[in-house]
C-alpha cells in the first residue's frame, strides 16, 4: 500500500486539519470530527448535516456550507460516525427550526443517526427529522434485507434540501423534498479496481486485470457480479439499463444525469462515460434537463463510476440551479 | 462466589486482547464480504474501553458494563459499535446495583445483551450475523444452567457461538453491509460472528473465578 | 490495462463528445478538437487560449469559460495539439483585440504553438502574444536544455490572466500578469504509481509497492529520483524544500498554495498532504493568503500530488479573487 | 534515372510502413524516457500520410514531400509533428520544381531538412534527439558521393544513421522531454532518432531504382 499518509490511524484526523487550513469559509471540530460552515448556526433557517465514513470526498465535508449542509460528521474510513458525533452536530446547527438528518443507508449509519436522533430527543430541545438515501438499484429491495444503499442520490438530496432550507421552508418540507429525490433519484455503479482501506493497508478485493465488478457500493465491497472488462458503451449499458428498468424516467420533466468518479478514474474517462450515457438515455426517450460530471462520491482510489438519473419537476429544477457555495459544488455565488 | 466488576474486568480486557490480536482476521473476514473495517472498529472500541477502565475503574457490574458500552457506542462508530454498545448497556440493565452475579444473573444479563442487539438492528436466525453466533450461546448457556455450574455453562456457550459462527458461511446474508453481495456473500464467514465468539469464548475464559 | 473507453485511438474525440453533452455553455469544434466558450468570440476582450496533450483534465478544455479561458485546443493524450487546431481557436476566439497562446513548456507544445502564431501572422491579421510556463523546479534550468517543465502555475496563470482580460485589460497587459505569475510561481510534484496511456496499453514506468518518483511532470515520465515510500509529512518536505529554495516566498503578500491531486489519489490524502505543506510553509515564515486543494492538473490516473506556490501582492489577489465560471473552476458568478 | 515522384512515393510508404510496424518499439523508448506516445504520434501521422497521398497523388517531387510535411504537421502534434514536419516542407522547398532529383539533388534535399529540424528544435550534435541520427546521415551520404552512386550514399547513410542512433544511449539527453529526466536518461536509446533511422533505411531502401 503507497498512500499520502501518515500513520493510518491519523488520516481522518490530519485530513480534517488541511481541510480547516485550506477552508477559512468552514470551521472544523477536530475534537467530534465535524466541519461546520463558519456562520453556524445559522439562525431561522432549517439545519442540515450528514455524515458517514470518510474516504467518499468531497461528500460530506466537502458539502458544507450556504445552500447545503450546515454540518457533516466524519467517520473512520468506510464506518459511520457515532451517535456522539452527530449529536454534537445536531447542537451546533441549528438555528431554532430544527435539523434535518441525511443518512444514506448502511446499517451502521442508520443506527448510529437514529441513536443519535434518540439522544437529541432525549437531552435537547432540537427536533430532528431524518431521511434515509437507498438509490442503488444494484441491491435486492426486501422488506427482509438490509434493503438498497444510499449512493450517488445523496448528492443531490444534499444540494436540493439545502437549497429547499434556504428557501425558507420548515422541517417538514424540507425533509419532504429530500425524501421526494430520493425517491424519483436510482443509481448504479462499477469498479475497475478495488480501493485500499488505509488501516487493511491491502486492497479489499482483488480483481484480474480482465475482470470488473458491477453493482458496486461506496465502501469498496465487492460488487453483485464479476464479468469480463467491456467497452465503455458496453458498461454504460450495465449501468443504465438496470435503472430504466427500475424507475421510469421519460417523464416531461426530464433528468438530471450525473457521471460520477470513484476516485481513481481519470476525468478524461468520466466525460467519455457521460457520452455514453447521454446516447443511451436519448435512445430511450428519456430527455436530460440538467447534467453533473465529476467524482463528487467516491470511494478512495477505486477507478470506476456510477451513474445517477434523477427525475426533476420545475421545483427541483429551481432548488438545483438555487445558488450554493461549498468546496465541492458552487454556483451562483 | 459470584462474577463481581473484577471478573468482568477480566473478561472485557480478554476481549480486548483477543480483538486486537485478531484485528487482521477479523479485517479480512470483512474484506470478503464488507467493507474491510471490522477489525479495526473493534479494535479501535475495545483499546479504548481498556483505557477508559483502567483510568476510572467503575465499582459495581452496572457502572462497568455500562462504560464498555457508552464507549463503544462512541469510538466504533460502523454496525458494531450501536450493536456491540448497546449489548453491554442492555446488560448493565439486567444486573441492576447487584454486587455480583450468580450464574443465572449472567446468563439474564447475556440474554439481554443479546436481545438489545435484536432490539437495535432487527436480526433473525440465520441473516449470517452476530446473532447467529449470540442467540445460540444464550440457548446453549440456558439449556446447561440445569448443571448449575457457571464455567460449564459458558463453555456450552463459547461452544455454541463457535458452531454458530460457522454455521454462518454457507448463509447468504440478509443483514447488513454482506447482505449487499447477495448470493456472493455465500461462502464467507462473517465477521460480526467471528468477534462475537471471541466475546463469548474470553467469558468462558476469564468469567469462572480463576 | 483497464479503462473506461471504447477505442483508444477514440479516446479524446470521445471525451469532447461527452463534455459538448454535459456543458451547454460550452461549443466543441470536434473536426479541431476545440473546446469554445459558447459566446465565443467575446468582442472587445482580449481572448485567451491554451491547449496541450489530453489526459490532464480539467486542464485545460474545463477551464473555459467567462474569467479564464476562450478556448482549449485537445491534443492526443499526452501530445501536444497541431498548429492547425491553434490557429482555427485563435480565428475563433478574436475579438479584436488580440489573443493570448498559454503554452506550458514542452518541445512539442512550443514547437506547435509557435508554428501557430507564426500562422496567424502570415494568415490572419489576429495579434498573438505567447507566454510559456515553465514552473518546475524539479528540471534544471539551462540555456543549453529545454528548460523547466510548465505544471501547476499554468491553472494559475489561466485564471489570473483570464481575470485581467475581463478587466478589460490589453493584450500586452493581459501578457505581462501572465509572465508575472509564472516568474513568481513554483512547483514540484511526485507520484506513487505511474499512469497508463492508453495507446500504449501499459504503466510508462514500473514502481515498485515500496518505492516513489520524486519531481515528476504531468505526463507519465519518470521523476528525478525513486525513493523509498515515506510519510506524507516527508513527501511534503521533498516538495516544499526545493520550491523555497528557488524562489523567495516570504514576502509580505503572501502565497498562494496549491496542492494538486495527479489524478489517482484522493481528496482525503490530497487535504491531508495540505496540511503538512501549511504546516512546513508556516515554519518557513511563508503566509499562506489563499489556497486550492484538489485535482486541476492531472496525468491520467496517476496517484501523486503537487505542489504549487505563488508569491501574491494586492494585484494577484484581485484578480484571483475576480469570477471566474468554468466547468473547472468557479465562483462569484 | 533520378528519383521522382512515384519514388519518393515508395519510399513515404515503406517508411510508414515501418513506422506502424515498429509501434510498440517506438513507444516503449519513448517509455522509458518520455510520455509513452512516440510509436503512437508517428504511426498516426504516417497513416494520415499513406491515406492523403492515396486520397489525392502529387505529381511532383515538391507537392508530394509539401503535403507529407503539412500532413505530419497537421496530424502528429507533440515534438515530433513540427520536427518531422519541417524536415519534409524544408525538402519540398529544396527540390524545387524538378521533375527528377539527381544523386546531389537528393543529398541536397536531405541536408535541407536536417537543417529545419534544427532551426525548428534548436537541437545540437549531442542532445540526444533524431538529430543525432540525422546529422551523421547526411554527413555520410556527402562523403560517399564521391562514388557518385544514389544506392550507395544512401547505405552509407543509413549505416551513419543506426551508428548515430546507438550513440545515442550513453548521452544525457539535453533537448526534449527526456532532458528532464537528468542522469536518468543515461542508457535509454532515443526514440526520435529510432524513428530518424527508419526514415533513412527506408530510403536506402527505396529510392534507388529498383
Ligand atoms: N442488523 C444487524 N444485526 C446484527 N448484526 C449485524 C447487523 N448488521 C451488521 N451486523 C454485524 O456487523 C458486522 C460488521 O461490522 P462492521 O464491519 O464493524 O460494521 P460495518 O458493516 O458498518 O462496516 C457484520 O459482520 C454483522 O455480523
Ligand atoms: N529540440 C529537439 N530537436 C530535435 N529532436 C527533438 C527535440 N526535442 C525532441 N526531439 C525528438 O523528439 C522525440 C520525441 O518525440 P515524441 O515522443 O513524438 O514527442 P513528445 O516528446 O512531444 O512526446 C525525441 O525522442 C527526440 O528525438
Ligand atoms: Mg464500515
Ligand atoms: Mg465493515
Ligand atoms: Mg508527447
Ligand atoms: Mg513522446
Amino acid at each position: 500500500m503507497k498512500k499520502l499518509i501518515n500513520d493510518p490511524a491519523d488520516v481522518v484526523a490530519e485530513s480534517l486539519q488541511g481541510i480547516a487550513a485550506a477552508h477559512p469559509e468552514l470551521r472544523v471540530d477536530h475534537t467530534n470530527k465535524i466541519v461546520y460552515r463558519a456562520d453556524a448556526p445559522v439562525q431561522n433557517k432549517v439545519a442540515l448535516i450528514s455524515g458517514g465514513g470518510s474516504g467518499h470526498e468531497p461528500l460530506h465535508g466537502g458539502f458544507v456550507g450556504p445552500g447545503m449542509l450546515d454540518a457533516a460528521c466524519a467517520g473512520e474510513v468506510f464506518t459511520s460516525p457515532t451517535p456522539d458525533q452527530m449529536l454534537a452536530a445536531t447542537q451546533g446547527v441549528d438555528g431554532g427550526l430544527g435539523v434535518l438528518h441525511i443518512v444514506k443507508n448502511y446499517t451502521g449509519d442508520v443506527m448510529n443517526f437514529e441513536m443519535a436522533a434518540e439522544l437529541a430527543a432525549a437531552e435537547t430541545g432540537v427536533e430532528v427529522v431524518s431521511v434515509v438515501t437507498d438509490d442503488d438499484v444494484a441491491v435486492q429491495d426486501s422488506l427482509y434485507t438490509a434493503g438498497r444503499r444510499g449512493v450517488g442520490v445523496t448528492v443531490l438530496v444534499e444540494k436540493i434540501a439545502g437549497a429547499a432550507a434556504d428557501a425558507g421552508r420548515d422541517l417538514a418540507a424540507v425533509a419532504d423534498v429530500a425524501r421526494k429525490v430520493n425517491a424519483q433519484g436510482r443509481s448504479m455503479g462499477m469498479a475497475l479496481t478495488s480501493c485500499t482501506v488505509p488501516a487493511a493497508g491491502r486492497p479489499t478485493f482483488d480483481l484480474p486485470d480482465d475482470e470488473i465488478e458491477i453493482g458496486i457500493g461506496i465502501h469498496g465491497e465487492p460488487g453483485r457480479r464479476r464479468v469480463q472488462a467491456m467497452p465503455a458503451r458496453d458498461v454504460a449499458r450495465e449501468l443504465v439499463e438496470p435503472i430504466l428498468a427500475d424507475h421510469d424516467f421519460t417523464g416531461s420533466g426530464g433528468v438530471l444525469a450525473f457521471v460520477n468518479g470513484m476516485g481513481g478514474t481519470p476525468l478524461l474517462e468520466q466525460y467519455l462515460m457521460y457520452n455514453e450515457v447521454a446516447k443511451l438515455l436519448d435512445a430511450a426517450g428519456v430527455r436530460v434537463v440538467r447534467s453533473l460530471v465529476g467524482p463528487y462520491i467516491t470511494s478512495l482510489e477505486m477507478a470506476g463510476c456510477s451513474v445517477t438519473l434523477l427525475a426533476m419537476d420545475d421545483e427541483l429544477l429551481q432548488l438545483w440551479d438555487a445558488p450554493v457555495r461549498t468546496p465541492g459544488m458552487r454556483w451562483g455565488v | 462466589m459470584g462474577v463481581g466488576a473484577a471478573d468482568l474486568r477480566r473478561w472485557v480486557g480478554a476481549f480486548a486482547d483477543t480483538v486486537v490480536a485478531n484485528e487482521q482476521l477479523l479485517t479480512s473476514l470483512d474484506s470478503a464480504i464488507g467493507d474491510a473495517d471490522h477489525g479495526g472498529n473493534m479494535a479501535r472500541g475495545m483499546k479504548a474501553v481498556v483505557a477508559k477502565l483502567d483510568a476510572d475503574p467503575p465499582a459495581t457490574p452496572a457502572a462497568l458494563l455500562k462504560q464498555v458500552g457508552m464507549t463503544l457506542i462512541s469510538t466504533v462508530g460502523g454496525a458494531s459499535g450501536p450493536l456491540y454498545g448497546t449489548f453491554f448497556l442492555r446488560m448493565a440493565q439486567s444486573v441492576g446495583d447487584a454486587d455480583e452475579l450468580d450464574t443465572a444473573g449472567v446468563g439474564a444479563a447475556l440474554r439481554a445483551g443479546v436481545a438489545g442487539v435484536v432490539a437495535r438492528g432487527k436480526a433473525e436466525a440465520g441473516d449470517k450475523t452476530m446473532y447467529d453466533a449470540l442467540a445460540p450461546a444464550v440457548d446453549a448457556y440456558d439449556a446447561a444452567l440445569g448443571g448449575g455450574e457457571l464455567a460449564e455453562a459458558l463453555r456450552a456457550a463459547a461452544d455454541a457461538a463457535a458452531t454458530g459462527r460457522d454455521a454462518t458461511t454457507p448463509l447468504q446474508a440478509r443483514k447488513g453491509r454482506a447482505s449487499y453481495l447477495g448470493e456472493r456473500s455465500v461462502g464467507h464467514q462473517d465477521p460480526g460472528a467471528t468477534s462475537a465468539t471471541f466475546l463469548i469464548e474470553t467469558a468462558a475464559a476469564t468469567l469462572p473465578a480463576p
